[in-house]
């Protein structure tokens, strides 16, 4: 005979959920020419800043980047099974998978694990056949949506409205031509910042993976080459 | 009969925090000797830190689990080494093994309840890695699990420099386990300290008390 | 064993001749006699396990290594069909790492042994199976490192234990040689350099056919864990061999 | 929701409320110079009922090793039955005495395996060709050697009397007093212990004796102030202590001494 | 003591959903506990009722601003006096409320006392005893001293049995000498030569238990309170921004060090102007405050279109 | 949607800018995700001053009231004007009040104070005052708003640039939440004038 459950311990049991967030801002934009990849560093674990520089990135092929926000040891294990997929793809088919393909291959995979899905909050950017940047968005199962600019993690919510009103310029009368590889870049710095001042979990040092025709280009220095690229690091 | 229950999902015989840094030769870990049952500091003397193959683990959590995970990573490093193939596994190549044990576990909801501190060197450098019950893990120079990412990581956070000496290291070391004696319930006044060279030289030190602890008080308190 | 006498008989493992035998496990043994040679030697606190390989082609830069690490402190060594010879290390480290599993020590010696023998032995018994056709040598330490031990099993299945065993192509010049010996007060070295001695010696120079030796052992040197002999040591051994069998001829 | 000191006396008031078949219990190991000594109350319980009041909870599991058992007691005995089976074709095929490393750490794995599904607590006590050896497989499942050790609910309440008693390289003898002294103080205090004390003396000649012992020493000191009073009304006759099961502390007294600093003017 | 009933030192329960179909706020009624909650400000109930509107299998607790802080105090004995130390993040849940809000709070001229916890119970309490003290030294004409303030704080908080969620670092210098004092929510106090609370506190306390000692200076205590802030800065996320530093001196008024260090300014600033006229405005009124006239900044459209264009925007009217 | 604080939806913006601020909010009345219509939730209190209040509908109503009452009568009794700074913390003194049955109101004061200096200040429920240098967000796009308000609010903007700011800013966060929306009303205070205006937005 099996003895009977203990109460307390029983609850705890149920309590414990296999899913944790590691906090962290993405962040995507699509230019005419060009596509940008961001996200912050830091590692949270609670309230405790487990480790300040553990990257949200991860190139995928010479002109396609993910950027995950969500829980670290989901993405760790996502980023690499699609690394793995990329390369099986070269090897089947004898070419490098385009970014759109590669948006619907990640679509499936995380449809694929509907009922216990990777705690994985995606951006995909990269250059489509034209050369034009593209970038798309995803939940963690596997929705997803090809936009012009996206965000996910802990500061998307003060991110959003941020690129709404500045790339989009919804709601202005006047629009401006879209920002030139350079000026989007500041813009990132600028908008990035902002989230670190206002998300708890956003911060530390901030890495830009820049994808034009010439190849990806992941900056993690500033221009002088002396330091990282700096978020708060409170 | 009730349904199949799983009482012990949460650890029982439980080891408090390591602390970890790297220096100039290597990498320094610490760790007390105890392992509470519950609240009772029951094995007094139990070495917490393990050298295994190029590599020097201690962790924090449930005991029982970390004696498993040390028979799975000797035996993954000995079944290499029969093969004399020259073949050796590097201390990144165990800590990513054991990541994905870890996260193996945590997939199946039925974790093995620690966070783990694995040292040892990578291309020459010092390597000081951490993983947790869900599989979340990263490298970093200062590592402390436990109460020690409270009360030690701010220290190490602020002294540690790439540069430090043995004795400089093992300074920091010791002041961050005094601070955890004096803060944390559940750790006794005898600790280890275990280093592994750049070479892959293990030496594990006999526990010890921390000396220089410090408890003068006012002979009364009296509370308005 | 002529090709008529089995007659009809040979075929499979499951099937005696008239006269009592199983042509199949013969057969096997008969495998074993035409490959290399394989040695092993208890001597005095170590065991040395040694082996030749025919050097089949000019081309080969370096023959795949035939000794065998098993658990920490036991090795091996064989002659017979190489793909069977490395089937059975496998094997071994299997039940070596389950052993140590189950009971968290290591298995001794002996234990192994007859675990291998009976695997054999249950190859020779159906006619699903060939039989094993390799001889294994299995030497090393029990976790107390008290004694060294040296156990031989045949692909009959036979399995004995040994202070010195040979088998292979020349397997009785060999124990002729090893019988020669004052076993008990073998240290760990002389032992080497007995076995690289042996090894040549015996080696059927006619055939003009090159071979490459591999030793291994374990002793007090070694931590008593098996690990091949140092590259330095069997270049010793090899050399001092090849001087006394220059020396022999010259008497 | 009550405190509890120990997990395990946490699970046995739970599982008490819920009417298993619980050892709550108080075993014990010690070694001396010659060999080891492991004891156990006799008290099983279905929640406050006495089930069995001479259990024995020493489990033989090869002629040199025994087994303390605590926890469930269903749960106790298949693991027990199990290991014994094991460990008996492990030694007939080692043909020798199977160590007690191997036999705590089998019981520990399957422990362990099963911790989930089960409740268990044991020690492992025995002598092999090393000597004598003590571990300790509590909940949850670790497995831990040391020169001492104690078990079960009523295990709580004795550590410091252990701590401050104990002795290495006591004699049998001792061993055997020391054994039977922090026994009967467990099963004084604890509820769910009770009864006899046995005790299984395994020394290193591979000889083993069974000891039975029905009348356990008593310590109550505290009540001694009323006895005196009725004493003196002559209602109780004077005790009857045998000397050697006096209970003598051995740890020095600490002398308290004022810090260096004043304090502080309020 | 404050640990000893399972809830966690460091971060102060919110209060617990009570009431089987109600609201989750769950009032004390702290008269019940203390004849002496009288001289304090009563507590109504009467929006009690609001919160029915909630099904009762979901009940979610507003949420209040919370100091997730680092605040920590000690007493500088070679120099007679009293440093306390705050940073200056306010949360609410993981968004930063407020960037650079003041934890450290006046009682009296010699006594201060930083809040941590739920932010507005920190500002009233404070609030309250400070007032009450300064009604103690009107009727008494002598200096507030520390451990009146202590109890002042201690009788109103236990009442509310750590409902009011106020932990508090109270530091003060009074005839008797330096004091501190810490204050947990459920009234319990100690008094110690270095404390720390809120979410950073054991970052701050890291920094105490291996730097302080009775020999240290002024400036070096200044120095201690000012890292162990930075500690709980960086190493806790719920405490950031800036540190503010009080120093109190016997016989000399406090240095309210705001702001004393600003180690996290803003990175990255946008640079460009918002180019005005961008927005579509549908109508506009002015409202002059003084008679002298003005005119109004250039009237965009129309507000007769502008009224059609909205009317037509609004399908529901 | 059953936290009180988002029953009904709605957000409120306050900047601060060179002699001068503004103040900004939606035009929307919901039950949870439905529209009801449409409701003014800034109302002046005496001139240069305006109390923006998110929150539960009903509260920020009772709290209107009830500050109302109260600078009524305190401009009765003393024979001038509330400042803001007495306003607020007349504010936060009414909502700590309600400690342990607060009212699910989170008030914006915005306005000039004496010496014609800009005064923004927020309080939570419970009535902690917030005073910040640069803006002040409080309802159900707190989030959406502050995004955007870090990254386009500069220190001392003239009126003119103010308005384009809070203007932009709150129209962006206003598209991203779901409970605020339906027109959006802006006050521009400056020391002389209150500029009010509309602004188009989505209606939904």
């Amino acid at each position: 005979m099996l003895t009977p459950a203990v109460a307390p311990i029983e609850a705890k049991k149920k309590e414990w959920s296999p899913y944790t967030d590691n906090g962290g801002t993405t962040l995507a934009i699509a230019g005419p020419d060009y596509a940008i990849v961001a996200a912050d560093t830091r590692l949270s674990n609670g309230y405790s800043i487990s480790c300040r520089d553990v990257t949200k990135l991860a190139q995928l092929t010479q002109h396609c980047v993910i950027g995950t926000a969500g829980m670290q040891a989901d993405r760790a294990v996502f980023h690499k099974l699609l690394r793995t997929r990329v390369d099986y793809f070269k090897y089947k088919y004898g070419k490098t998978i385009t970014p759109t393909a590669l948006a619907q291959m990640i679509a499936n995979i995380l449809y694929g694990h509907r009922f216990f899905p990777y705690y994985c909050f995606n951006v995909v950017g990269g250059l489509d056949a034209q050369g034009h940047g593209v970038v798309f968005s995803y939940d963690a199962v596997g929705s997803y949506q090809a936009l012009p600019y996206a965000t996910t993690g802990s500061g998307a919510q003060l991110l959003e409205p941020l690129l709404d009103s500045h790339i989009a310029q919804r709601n202005r009368t006047q629009k401006n031509p879209p920002m030139s590889k350079d000026e989007a870049i500041a813009f990132v710095k600028n908008a990035m910042a902002s989230v670190s001042e206002r998300d708890i979990h956003t911060g530390d040092f901030l890495e830009i993976a820049v994808i034009t025709r010439e190849g990806t280009q992941i900056i993690t220095r500033e221009a002088d080459g002396v330091e990282r690229i700096k978020l708060g690091f409170d | 009969m009730d349904a199949p229950i799983t009482r012990t999902l949460e650890p029982i015989n439980t080891g408090t925090s390591v602390v970890g840094i790297t220096y100039k030769d290597g990498v320094l870990i610490a760790s007390d000797t105890l392992v509470s049952y519950g609240s009772l500091s029951r094995f007094r003397s139990i070495q917490r830190l393990v050298s295994i193959g190029p590599c020097l683990i201690g962790a924090s959590g449930d005991y029982s689990d970390f004696q498993h995970i040390t028979d799975l990573l000797t035996q993954k490093v000995d079944e290499a080494s029969f093969h004399q193939d020259g073949f050796q596994y590097t201390a990144p190549e165990l800590f990513e093994y054991l990541c994905r044990v870890m996260y193996e576990r945590r997939s199946k909801v039925n974790p093995y309840w620690n966070r783990v501190v694995m040292a040892g060197s990578k291309q020459g450098k010092p390597f000081l890695g951490c993983v947790d019950l869900y599989g979340t893990h990263y490298a970093s120079p200062t590592v402390a699990t436990g109460y020690g990412e409270q009360l030690a990581q701010p220290i190490l956070r602020k002294e540690w420099h790439p540069d430090m000496s043995l004795e400089e290291a093992h300074a920091l070391l010791e002041k961050c386990m005094r601070v955890l004696l004096y803060r944390d319930c559940y750790t006794i006044n005898k600790v280890q300290f275990a280093r592994i060279g750049l070479d892959g030289q293990t030496t594990i030190e006999p526990p010890a008390p921390l000396t220089g602890t410090r408890w003068e008080a006012p002979l009364t308190i009296t509370l308005p | 064993m002529s090709h008529g006498l089995g007659s009809g008989y040979d075929l499979s493992a499951g099937t005696y001749s008239q006269d009592g035998r199983v042509f199949q496990v013969e057969y096997a043994a008969k495998a074993v006699e035409n490959s290399g040679n394989a040695i092993g030697i208890r001597g005095r606190d170590c065991v040395v396990l040694g082996v030749d390989k025919p050097r089949v082609s000019e081309m080969l830069v370096r023959a795949a290594p035939k000794n065998a690490t098993l658990s920490q402190n036991i090795g091996m060594t064989s002659a017979g069909l190489v793909a069977d010879c490395r089937t059975l290390a496998n094997w071994c480290r299997e039940e070596c790492r389950s052993y140590k599993n189950q009971y968290h020590t290591e298995i001794p010696v002996r234990v192994l042994s007859e675990r291998l023998s009976l695997e054999m032995q249950e190859h020779t018994t159906t006619s699903y199976y060939r039989p094993y056709g390799a001889t294994v040598i299995l030497g090393g330490f029990d976790e107390d490192h008290t004694k060294p031990q040296l156990f031989m099993v045949e692909p009959s299945g036979k399995s004995f234990g040994y202070r010195a065993c040979s088998c292979g192509m020349n397997q009785s010049p060999a124990r002729t040689e090893l019988e020669k010996l004052d076993l008990p007060n073998l240290g760990a070295e002389e032992a080497v350099m007995t076995v690289a001695r042996i090894l040549h010696q015996i080696h059927d120079e006619s055939k003009n056919l090159a071979f490459e030796l591999e030793l291994s052992w374990a002793c007090a040197a070694t931590g008593f864990r098996h690990v091949p002999v140092p590259p330095e040591l069997l270049a010793r051994a090899e050399e001092a061999a090849k001087r006394f069998l220059e020396e022999r001829d010259h008497a | 929701m009550q405190a509890f000191a120990t997990p395990e006396q946490a699970f046995h008031e739970a599982l008490k409320a819920k009417g298993g078949v619980d050892l709550g219990t108080s075993i014990m190991a010690c070694r001396f110079n010659g060999g080891v000594v492991c004891g156990s109350d006799s008290r099983t319980s279905t929640g406050s009922y006495v089930a069995n009041r001479i259990t024995d909870k020493l489990t033989q599991l090869t002629p040199n090793i025994y087994v303390c058992r605590s926890g469930s007691s269903a749960d106790t005995q298949i693991l027990s039955d199990y290991v014994r089976y094991f460990l008996e074709m492990h030694s007939l095929e080692l043909d020798n005495r199977c160590s007690v490393y191997t036999a705590a750490h089998m019981l520990g794995d399957l422990a362990y395996q099963y911790k989930e599904q089960m409740q268990t607590s044991f020690l492992v006590a025995g002598v092999d060709s090393t000597g004598p050896h003590i571990f300790c497989v509590p909940l949850g499942s670790p497995v831990i050697e040391e020169p001492w050790s104690i078990g079960g609910s009523g295990s709580s309440y004795i550590y410091g009397h252990c701590d401050a008693t104990y002795r290495e390289n006591m004699t049998q003898d001792e061993c055997i007093q020391f054994v039977t002294n922090a026994l009967s103080l467990a099963m004084q205090r604890d509820g769910s212990s009770g009864g006899v004390i046995r005790l299984a003396v395994m020394t290193n000649d591979f000889k083993v004796e069974r000891r039975l012992i029905t009348d356990p020493p008593s310590f109550s000191r505290a009540s001694t102030a009323c006895k005196t009073a009725r004493r003196r009304l002559g209602l109780l006759s004077p005790p009857a202590l045998s000397p050697s099961l006096v209970f003598l502390p051995r740890f020095p007294l600490f002398v308290v001494s004022a810090p260096g600093r004043a304090a502080r003017s309020p | 003591m404050v640990g000893a009933n399972g809830e966690s030192r460091y971060a102060p329960a919110p209060p617990k959903p009570s009431d089987p179909d109600g609201f989750c706020f769950h009032s004390p009624h702290p008269e019940v506990f203390s004849g002496q909650a009288r001289h304090h400000h009563r507590h109504s109930h009467q929006n009690m009722a609001s919160l029915k509107l909630q099904p009762a299998d979901q009940k979610v607790l507003p949420k209040a601003k919370k100091t997730g802080t680092t605040i920590c105090g000690l007493i500088c004995h070679r120099e007679g006096c009293v440093v306390l130390g705050a940073d200056t993040r306010a949360t609410s849940e993981a968004i930063i409320a407020d960037k650079n809000c003041s934890k450290i709070h006046y009682l009296a001229p010699n006594i201060y006392c930083c809040g941590a916890g739920t932010a507005a119970d920190t500002e009233h309490v404070t609030q309250l005893i400070s007032s009450n003290l300064k009604l103690l030294r009107l009727n008494s004409g002598r200096q507030s001293r520390v451990d009146v303030a202590c109890v002042l704080l201690k009788r109103h908080l236990f009442p509310y049995q750590g409902y009011v969620s106020a932990a508090l670092v109270l530091g003060g210098v009074d005839f008797t000498g330096p004091h501190i004092y810490q204050v947990w929510p459920h009234g319990s106090t100690d008094s110690l030569d270095y404390v720390t609370m809120g979410s950073g506190s054991m970052a701050a306390m890291s920094m105490f238990e291996s730097r302080y000692s009775h020999d240290l200076t002024l400036d070096q205590c200044k120095d201690l309170v000012h890292d162990a802030v930075l500690a709980g800065i960086f190493n806790d996320e719920g405490s950031g921004s800036n540190v503010d530093i009080t120093i109190i001196e016997r016989n000399k008024p406090a240095q309210i060090l705001r702001n004393m260090d600003t180690p996290n300014t803003r990175l990255h600033p946008m640079r460009f102007q918002m180019p005005l006229k961008n927005t579509v405005v549908l109508r506009e009124f002015i409202e002059l405050h003084e008679a002298a006239p003005v005119a109004p900044a250039a009237v965009p459209a129309p507000a007769k279109k502008a009224e059609d264009e909205e009317r037509a925007a609004m399908p529901l009217e | 949607m059953s936290d009180p604080m988002s029953y009904n939806g709605g957000t409120v913006l306050a900047m601060n800018g060179k002699n001068c601020c503004a103040i900004a909010s939606d035009l929307r009345f919901g039950v949870n995700n439905i529209f009801v219509g449409r409701m003014h939730r800034i109302f002046p209190v005496g001139k240069k001053i305006l109390v923006g209040y998110s929150g539960l509908a009903s509260d920020c109503q009772t709290l209107n009231e009830t500050i109302q009452l109260q600078t009524n009568l305190y401009s009765l009794r003393e024979g001038r004007q509330i400042s803001p700074h007495a306003l607020t913390n007349l504010i936060s003194t009414d909502l700590y009040e309600h400690r342990f049955g607060p009212l699910f109101v989170e008030p914006i004061v915005c306005g000039l104070d004496e010496k014609n200096e800009p005064y923004v200040c927020g309080a939570d429920l419970l009535g902690c005052l917030s005073k910040p240098t640069d803006f002040i967000v409080s309802g159900t796009g707190m989030e959406m708003m502050m995004g955007a308000c870090e990254s386009f609010w500069r220190p001392d903007m003239e009126p003119e640039e103010l308005l384009e700011v809070i203007s932009q800013c709150f129209l962006a966060g206003l598209d991203r939440d779901a409970l605020s929306g339906w027109g959006c009303v802006v006050h521009v205070i400056t020391p002389t004038h209150t500029r009010t205006v509309y602004l188009k937005s989505r209606q939904d």
